[in-house]
């Protein structure tokens, strides 16, 4: 389970974080949802350490993140972190380096699902292909967690396909996934909880099946609810 | 450890080609500069002496014996030493910059990478430190073929020849890149690699505060010089003359160690739990 | 197998619903092996947690079953086939009569429509 | 191998540097070897003088022994600067906590049972000095037992600098003799002081200033200048200063260009007793007044030893000295040394004289591979010469064409 407890982030004056806190547990799909710029992606940089928090504490499985941690989650941003000149394979070669928890033949079989070639540079390839570089990257990660920036953003329509795809097969299963996006519509089916983030602060957390059972609203009836009520 | 050497070996795979160009460079530019300058002198002196029958002794004593220093003095050997010099100091702010710019921020995938972060900033600094050692080497290579090469343009009787010791011992910067003594030497890249880790520091105070982090880096690389030199400067400046040269020596090591072992610290901190990518 | 998901009913709900179609349809026939539930969160772009609540809840019903390793197929029991059978008519006759009910036909009038349009459509 | 490049670049940084300092430290020092030998004369003279020179960018120690350089100079020894005055080395060996920060040999003095040092202080404001004081430390040698006392410089708003030319003890009594400029001196270069501190009771007792008890020169005094061997620290009975005279002209003159110099007229001789703190000017022989004017133009020196004046002076064919007995009033000896290449001398740089012994010993200050007698041994009291040497390269250098090598000091064991 990640637990996010009263995190607080300023930039400059602006308080883009003011005491954010949720949890997300292991084998679930957890969806930040906000406008842009709402801090989104600024909370899966705390979670990965890679932006400083004025304050607030982010536990996973009950531990603070330390170097070790980063085998059992990974970041997916929303621009590949690769460097261009490399080609496919060098990448997953520089992850195998690194990575105890690479699996090559999951990488391969990515590969394969997303029909890359390993022998293509990164700065060649075409937008929706880089996306899928960057999420084979990730996802081929033996890893618990999985923290996606907007996975679905700016990427052609079948491209979007078939990165849906990723989120039913066993790529994800049994993962605690958290994605941020600022458009719903598409993985509505896809989600098991969302959180509703605006000003700094979390809206509304809920379970979107329980929302569909107890109260017959959809995510987008919530969002309505929230941010417009 | 295994990640730091591989990291090490990836940094300087990532600097290759720009290395291979500089060592092309110097090599070409030092090789051709020494048949240039031979082929001139030995010219001059054909001139000089069955054109305008100026005597064997007097055209020495007027010009000089061709040398190796009249080679390395020159701008074909200095060029490319400079270029180089001026290549790794902007390395140096390079190596870490070029993970941050544009939409593929490489910073992101090393910073997450199951190993201290510290192990970057050492790579980093030990890419820096390797492959300037290893362009020293090369020079070093380098003057016995150029000397080779002269010998073979000029006439025994118009030139003097030199051993490499000499040539380097004769020429400032040259014995600053390859002093005499190993001590020396020690001393000479271990302030070398000391400035490293400061502009490290400082860059680092720069990533994780912006703005307000330049000025933080510029106090940092003031305070770090301060610290050094305060008893050069006791010394010196204030005509104090209180320590006897071992004294000051040892007292310098440590001060080096010491800035050194900040700057680590120091960035360790930064790295951990205050920069952003 | 294409569905139409609506989002404000709980998927598992939509997902069991479409499963009693297909078997009063006998699209799906008694003994015949269902998809795994990673395959039809896929096929469904859905959550696999969803589909999983969906077996699950059918298994409940007897409406699906499960023996050792082996996936899990349509129940045989004729009752229970019967029983989805049943309900999806009755549901059906539920929804004509709330929808015609307003227009206030006589009963002769709308099974002698009812008569004429289905043997139309048969043929 | 993915490895390759790096490991390559290891490997060639390891084996050149590595080669290149192993060689290094096989071969030693790639310059040559250099040893005194004596070319004639009583070969046992040269033995115990060292010339501490230097060859190319190195320092080194030359003997008859043969050579060594010193190893190891490090930043450190070129920033504070590699030459440290034997005799202060050999006093910082023997007294170190006392010798610390004092580099100054002109400060110090030295007898069987104390070391004492003196130093001015001052402020320094945008590039003026003010507020000068005397710093004064004695060390008593026996019992270690150190005093130290500062006192201010007597009118010292009227210097623009004090610089200590020498110090001496006589009977608990220091005399630093100091040479001052004053500030509104327009047309003397400076004061030469003597000020004597009791050193029990930590006062200055005494302020003399060294002059000429009349103007008797035409012209204006230019400069005074103490005679005696600085790196003498104690010893000697008398001080001697030379006061030099120029063409008397009007500073004031506007059509006077500033490039100027006036011509030197001649020297008188004030000597100082420091047992009794007189000083007296010496009516010099005729002789003597006409070498003196002539060292002061060519090379040569004036030595003080023994209560002895020294007059050396090199001509083109030989070596003259001239001794005057400043207790007698006489001259005492003349020789003259006949030295057969004493014009390769004069065109190679000032010769280098040291006293000690009554032996005078002369080497050139730059010695070239040609030179046959560049180190002259001369007995004072016969004037014969005692031994003459030259430079010999030796080992494997041999026959390799080598530099001008540049003695800077020369010692006497």
């Amino acid at each position: 389970m990640i637990e996010v407890k009263e995190l607080k982030k300023k930039f400059g004056r602006k308080q883009i974080l003011n005491g954010v806190s949720f949890t997300a547990n292991k084998g679930e799909i957890t969806c930040l949802i906000g406008i842009n710029g709402v801090g989104k992606t600024t909370i899966l940089k705390g979670i990965m350490n890679l932006t400083p928090m004025n304050s607030g504490q982010i536990f996973i499985d009950g531990k603070n993140l330390s170097k070790d941690t980063y085998e059992k989650i990974t970041f997916i941003p929303d621009a590949i972190t690769m460097i261009p000149t490399m080609t496919i394979a060098q990448a997953m070669q520089f992850m195998q380096d690194y990575y105890k928890s690479w699996n090559q033949s999951r990488a391969t079989e990515l590969l394969s699902f997303f029909r890359l070639k390993q022998e293509d540079k990164i700065s060649s390839l075409s937008k929706g292909n880089t996306a899928k570089v960057n999420l084979l990257l990730g996802l081929a990660l033996d890893v618990d967690y999985l923290l996606m920036d907007e996975p679905f953003s700016g990427i052609d329509i079948f491209s979007r396909e078939q990165i849906a795809n990723v989120f039913t097969s066993h790529l994800v299963e049994d993962r605690g996934v958290i994605i941020t996006t600022h458009e719903i519509n598409d993985i509505e089916h896809l989600i098991d909880k969302v959180v509703l983030l605006d000003n700094g602060i979390v809206l509304k957390e809920f379970s979107t099946e329980e929302m569909r059972e107890d109260e017959g609203k959809s995510v987008v009836d919530v969002m309505r609810e929230v941010y417009q009520g | 450890m295994k990640s730091y050497l591989k990291l090490v070996n990836f940094e300087i795979g990532r600097f290759m080609k720009i290395y291979l160009v500089l060592i092309g460079l110097t090599i070409l530019s030092q090789l051709i500069g020494v048949i240039i300058l031979s082929k001139s002198y030995v010219a001059n002196a054909n001139e000089a002496i069955y054109e305008y029958l100026v005597p064997f002794g007097q055209f020495i004593e007027e010009y000089g014996r061709m040398s190796m220093m009249s080679v390395v003095d020159s701008i074909w050997f200095m060029g490319p030493i400079a270029l180089c010099a001026a290549a790794f100091l902007f390395y140096i702010f390079f190596i870490w910059y070029r993970d941050w710019v544009g939409k593929n921020t490489f910073i992101y995938r090393l910073f997450m990478l199951p190993t201290a972060r510290l192990n970057v900033l050492l790579s980093k600094a030990t890419t820096i430190f390797l492959l300037v050692l290893g362009l020293v080497a090369m020079q070093l290579i380098l003057l016995p073929i150029g000397s080779m090469l002269m010998k073979w343009n000029v006439p025994l009787d118009f030139r003097t020849d030199m051993t490499i010791r000499e040539i380097i011992n004769n020429s400032h910067y040259l014995f600053i890149l390859i002093p005499d003594s190993f001590i020396q030497f020690l001393i000479n890249y271990g302030l070398g690699f000391m400035a490293v880790f400061v502009l490290f520091t400082a860059i680092l105070f720069e990533r994780s505060f912006r703005w307000k982090g330049v000025l933080l880096g510029i106090v940092y690389c003031l305070i770090a010089s301060a610290i050094f030199l305060a008893p050069l400067i006791y010394e010196f400046g204030i005509q104090a003359s209180f320590f006897y040269p071992v004294e000051l020596l040892i007292i310098e090591i440590i001060l080096g160690i010491l800035v050194i072992a900040i700057s680590i610290w120091l960035s360790k901190f930064l790295l951990n739990k205050k920069v952003t990518v | 197998m294409n569905v139409n998901l609506n989002k404000r009913e709980p998927v598992y709900v939509q997902v069991i619903r479409h499963f009693k179609e297909q078997i009063a349809t006998r699209n799906l026939n008694p003994g015949q092996e269902i998809p795994s539930r990673r395959e039809l969160a896929n096929q469904l772009k859905i959550n696999p947690n969803t589909a999983q609540r969906a077996y699950k809840e059918m298994e409940e019903q007897g409406l699906i079953y499960t023996e050792g390793n082996s996936p899990s197929k349509i129940t045989k029991d004729e009752k229970i086939l019967g029983a989805v059978r049943e309900e999806l008519i009755g549901q059906a006759i539920d929804s004509f009569i709330a929808a015609i009910g307003p227009i206030d036909v006589p009963l002769d009038e709308v099974v002698g429509l009812i008569r004429e349009k289905y043997r139309g459509d048969k043929e | 191998m993915r490895y390759w490049k790096s490991i390559t670049i290891i490997i060639i940084v390891i084996l050149t540097f590595g080669v290149f300092y192993i060689q290094a430290a096989i071969a030693g020092n790639y310059n040559p070897e250099f040893a005194i030998t004596t070319t004639s004369g009583d070969e046992t003279v040269l033995k115990n003088l060292a010339l501490l020179s230097n060859y190319q960018v190195d320092d080194l120690i030359i003997s008859t022994e043969g050579s060594k350089y010193k190893e190891d100079s490090s930043y450190i020894d070129l920033i504070v600067g590699n030459y440290t005055n034997p005799k202060i080395k050999q006093l910082q060996g023997d007294h170190r906590s006392f010798m610390r920060g004092k580099r100054d040999i002109s400060g110090l003095y030295e007898n069987e049972g104390l070391l004492a040092y003196a130093e001015v202080n001052f402020e320094l404001h945008r590039g003026e000095a003010s507020d000068f004081s005397f710093d004064i430390e004695t060390l008593d040698k026996e019992s270690g037992k150190k005093t130290a006392f500062t006192i201010d410089v007597p009118e010292k708003k009227i210097f623009n600098y004090v610089y200590i030319e020498d110090v001496r003890v006589v009977d608990d009594v220091m005399k630093v003799t100091t040479s001052n400029s004053v500030k509104d001196d327009k047309y003397r270069t400076g004061q030469i002081h003597i000020y004597h501190f009791n050193l029990t009771d930590q006062k200055l007792v005494k302020d003399e200033i060294i002059e000429a008890e009349q103007e008797g020169m035409d012209g204006q005094l230019d400069l005074v200048r103490l005679l005696n061997d600085y790196e003498e620290l104690g010893g000697e009975k008398y001080l001697a200063f030379e006061l030099e005279y120029v063409e008397d002209i009007d500073l004031a003159d506007e059509n006077l260009h500033h490039d100027y110099y006036p011509e030197y007229k001649g020297s008188e001789l004030v000597v100082y007793n420091l047992e009794t703190n007189e000083q007296e000017e010496i009516e010099l022989p005729d002789e003597l007044q006409q070498a003196m004017k002539r060292i002061d133009n060519t090379f040569g020196n004036i030595y003080v030893h023994n209560s002895k004046l020294h007059f050396i002076e090199m001509t083109d064919t030989s070596m003259e000295i001239m001794v005057y007995n400043l207790e007698s009033g006489e001259t005492d000896s003349k020789h003259s040394i006949e030295i057969p290449n004493a014009d390769t001398v004069m065109q190679m740089g000032s010769p280098i004289y040291k006293i000690r012994d009554d032996k005078l010993y002369v080497v050139n200050s730059v010695i070239s591979r040609d030179m046959q007698s560049s180190i002259i041994a001369v007995d004072l009291a016969t004037g014969d010469k005692l031994s003459e040497g030259s430079l010999e390269v030796q080992g494997k250098e041999k026959d390799k064409e080598i530099y001008n090598l540049h003695v800077y000091d020369l010692v006497i064991e």
